[in-house]
This record gives structure tokens, C-alpha cells and sequence, in this order.
């Protein structure tokens, strides 16, 4: 099945750690289009999640700059980019080695590239020391058929607890 | 977070009621530490019933606390882990080491 | 109480009728560091979603164009602009009446408008024929003390059915 | 939608069951639209219980379909809305003309 959807959106946000939530509820409500399962959706956020924290703490260490997220959605798949103009990635090759961390007194666990590498399809790394990173990473949406109650049915779930508190 | 202590079994129930991110991970990190220096515990159970969201810093979440309370001469498990978040678990090695429990579909 | 918040993000998309409920979804996860109620957060989507839909009806009519929104926190207060650079208004006071539509084929009701100031604390409509449109919305959150477990309870809330299906 | 006829009262049942928006407001109308003609009911009831979110799209989409039903004869009533979909029919004036029933909460 070819999908009818053809659809971008660009996001900037500053480097605070209370816009990580923020950041990837939007990514998720933007892949819904796409009628994501549960699991698709929860693998597109933790992705997201980990490639802005990056950014925010790697990136921009305690200093303010600008988060950038472009989405794309082509046929069947979204691709998503995430860059910054933070201090970039010496060694990316290292970088993306499970368990390294450059900051391992703030309980990093060296995890983050991994968890995308393995939640996303495809996963790309570009950075220049002092000019910033760029990660783009891209998801098929394995799926027959598409309605708007599907659609409905996955905004709902976006940003939602699997059991209620009240 | 809800903070429950059985002093007869020496047991502490530690339930996460946030999404586990770097923004909240210092604050459930510290309150955490907190509970377990004040009662000591000889078993420590992080409860994820209510955690609807996690990212690798619950990794480091968890993985501290363990070295913590290792280091005190208790046991950690991980209890109501839903089926993205064992993912996560299991990635980092952390089943291995933790008795880890996954939560039943309602 | 002073909220310690001070924050900006900038989101950008096709105006395609299926972003409809992407944007408002955004806004409101950006929102929620305010930790709005479940009306509040209610009346932010509402008002957001006909600013939108303006954009992409009204202002772009059947063409493709960029529809941008900026958000700031200031204090305990969210601003929102919406802007696209479609057709403009031509007489702004008779748009702003209740009831008034362009589009009564379309069974638009007119209440767009009306519906964004009686949500919001103060609306706004700049408007140039030929040039665009830009809708400037502000809310005050009336909040006494924020919690990152107020704020995990409103994301969660966010695109979430009331009742559910399963 | 979920659709539902009652021959015996003439009575048609038309639940909700997406987000009403512009975007949505096309198919919705369609849909009604078709089961109204095809039942040429003497009640037709919009159920909202599974509507959580509404703009004005949903005034378009109900005074339509209000005008219609009137031509032919019969009458329209809105059942289980929310009080954020309640505040919107308020503001147009549907509640006038329309009964209304609220949502129960849970
Ligand atoms: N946006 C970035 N800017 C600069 N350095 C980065 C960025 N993203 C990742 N890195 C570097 O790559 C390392 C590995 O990243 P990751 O696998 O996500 O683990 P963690 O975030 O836990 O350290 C980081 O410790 C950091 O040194
Ligand atoms: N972004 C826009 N660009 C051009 N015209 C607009 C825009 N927003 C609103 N308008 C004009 O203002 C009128 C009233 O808008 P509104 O109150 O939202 O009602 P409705 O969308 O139901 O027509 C519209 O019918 C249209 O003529």
C-alpha cells in the first residue's frame, strides 16, 4: 500500500530540560498521521528523547541554544532530524560504542545512540567540534491501512498513562 | 514518588509515579537516596506500575541505586515493568542483575 | 508565585488538514509545564485549532503554504502566534462577529474567532491583504505550585480520550 | 462512527467516535449524511460520549445535519457531551434549539 501522506514540520525549541516531554509528545503527534502502533509510537519518543537530551547536555553543556527537530514523512516512514549547534562529537565512532559517556558523574549510562541505533530503523550521526550535531534518524510504519478513527485512536494514547491515576 | 516502609521485613516500596527523563531523573534520584540512607533497607523495590514513559536515564536511575544499596548490603528488584520499558531494562544489562517483574496487561 | 519558567519554542508545518491536530497537540504538551487544568489545557487546543484551521482554509484556500507558530511562557502566562502568509482579511471587525464566515458553503460557522476570545484571556488579529495573517492569543494559568508530578499528570492528559474504548 | 437503527422508533443512533476538527468534519458530515437519507428517521441522536475533543468544526457538522433532519420531518438530539463541548453548542446557540445531555462523570 502506498501512503496518501506527504508532510514535513520543523521544530526549535530552547535547550531546557523540561522541553524533552514537550519535544517528543510533538514528534509523536506528528508520526500519528502515519497510524503507528503502541510500541511504534513509544520507540519513536525514546528515540526523540535521548537525541534532544543529548543535545541539551552534551551539546550545549550549561550553556542556552536551540534544540532544531525537522520531520518528514515519506510514503511509509518518518524521518527524523535533530540537530544543534553545540560544541559537537570528537570521536563519533566512540560516541556511538554502547556504554560510552563523556559524563558519567551525571549517571549517564552511554546508552542513548544504542537505544536509537536498535528502536529506529536508521540511524546517522554528523558533527563538527565547535560547530554542532545533527542525528537523523528514520522509522518505517509497517501498516496496511489507514482511517481516522486509527488516527484518533493513537492521538489518544500520545502522552497518556497505561494505567489511570485520576 | 510513594515512599513505603515495611520495618518488619526491612523492605522499601519506592513507586514512580513520573515519566523518567534527564528532567525528572534528578529529582527521583535524590528523593530516592533519601529514603534509602533514612531506612536503611535490606530490599529495595522500584514499583513502575505508573511510569509511562522512560528513557535511557532511567538506566541511571537504576543502575545507582543499585551500586547504593549494594554497597549497604540490600537487594534491588524492579516490579510493574510494562513491555517498553523491560526493552530498555534488558538493553543495559540491568535484568541480569535485578529480579525484574513485568506488569500484567489490565 | 512567581513561575520559574521562562521559555520559547517555534513550530512550523505544511498547511495540510491533517496537521490540524498535531499542532494543537504540540501547544499543549508545551503548555504543560504551566501544569494547566484539563479545561485550560482544553481551551489552548480549541483556540489553537481554529487559528490553524484559518490559516489553512481562509488563508491558503486549495494551495500549499507554511503555517508557523510561535510559543512563550512568561510568567505563569502562555502566548501563542499563529501566522500564515495567505491572503490576508480585508475588513477585520467584521470578521471578528460571531456568526460572520467567507465560507458558509463549507458549513464554517463563523464562531472561529469568538470561539479564540472568549478562551483566551486576550486575542489579537494582524492582517495585511495579499501578505498573511497573524492570530495572537495569551492565557494566564492560574496556578499556585508546579510539580514535576502535576506536569507528568498533564502530559498525560494530553490527546487522551475521556472515556476509554477498550 | 458506530451506527445503530431502531425500526420501531425510527430512531437513529449516530455515536462519534473521533476528534472533531476540520479535517475530521468531512467524513463525519458524509457519513451521517448517507444514514440519514438511507433511514429517513423520525430521531436521529448524536452520541459524543467518545469525543474528546471538538472545535467549531462540530458546529457546522451538527447545524448542518439539524437543517436536514428538520426538512425531513424529524428531530435531532445530543447526548453524553463533555462540558468543554458544551461551553462550544452554548456559544452557537445549538443548545436552544437542540436537547442536550451532559456526560456523566466516571
Ligand atoms: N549532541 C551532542 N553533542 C555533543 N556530544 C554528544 C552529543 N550527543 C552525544 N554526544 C557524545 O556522545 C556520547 C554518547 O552518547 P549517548 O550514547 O547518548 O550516551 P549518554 O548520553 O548516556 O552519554 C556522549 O556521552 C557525548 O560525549
Ligand atoms: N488566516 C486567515 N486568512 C484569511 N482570512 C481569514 C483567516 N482567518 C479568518 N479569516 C476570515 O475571517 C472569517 C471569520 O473567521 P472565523 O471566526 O474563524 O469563522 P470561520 O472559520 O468559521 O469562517 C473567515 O470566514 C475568513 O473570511
Amino acid at each position: 500500500m502506498k501512503s496518501i501522506y506527504e508532510n514535513e514540520m520543523k521544530l526549535e525549541f530552547i535547550s531546557k530540560s523540561n522541553n524533552e516531554a514537550f519535544a517528543r509528545i510533538s514528534v509523536a503527534a506528528f508520526a500519528a498521521q502515519l497510524d503507528p502502533t503502541v510500541e511504534e509510537i513509544s520507540d519513536i519518543k525514546t528515540s526523540v528523547s535521548e537525541a534532544v537530551t543529548n543535545s541539551i547536555i552534551h551539546g550545549y553543556e550549561d550553556t542556552e541554544g536551540i534544540v532544531k527537530i525537522i520531520c518528514k514523512i515519506i510514503g511509509n516512514s518518518i524521518i527524523i532530524e535533530i540537530s544543534d549547534t553545540g560544541k559537537g562529537i570528537e570521536n563519533i565512532e566512540e560516541a556511538k560504542k554502547p556504554l560510552y559517556t563523556s559524563k558519567p558523574n551525571l549517571e549517564r549510562s552511554g546508552m542513548g545512540f544504542t537505544i536509537m541505533e536498535s528502536f529506529m530503523d536508521e540511524m546517522k550521526i554528523e558533527s563538527i567540534l565547535g560547530i554542532g550535531t545533527k542525528v537523523t534518524m528514520k522509522k518505517l510504519i509497517k501498516k496496511e491501512e489507514i482511517t481516522d478513527e486509527d488516527i484518533s485512536k493513537v492521538l489518544s494514547q500520545i502522552g497518556q498513562k497505561e494505567s489511570n491515576e485520576n | 514518588m510513594n515512599v513505603n516502609y515495611e520495618q518488619k521485613n526491612k523492605l522499601l516500596l519506592l513507586e514512580i509515579t513520573e515519566e523518567i527523563d534527564h528532567h525528572t531523573s534528578e529529582k527521583i534520584r535524590r528523593r530516592a537516596d533519601n529514603e534509602i540512607t533514612r531506612y536503611m533497607p535490606r530490599k529495595v523495590i522500584f514499583d513502575f506500575s505508573n511510569v509511562t514513559f522512560m528513557d535511557s536515564a532511567g538506566i541511571g536511575v537504576v543502575l545507582g541505586r543499585y551500586k547504593m544499596i549494594k554497597m549497604l548490603g540490600g537487594t534491588l528488584e524492579l516490579k510493574n515493568v510494562s513491555l517498553n520499558l523491560k526493552k530498555i531494562f534488558e538493553m543495559s544489562g540491568i535484568t541480569k542483575i535485578c529480579p525484574t517483574t513485568i506488569k500484567q496487561a489490565i
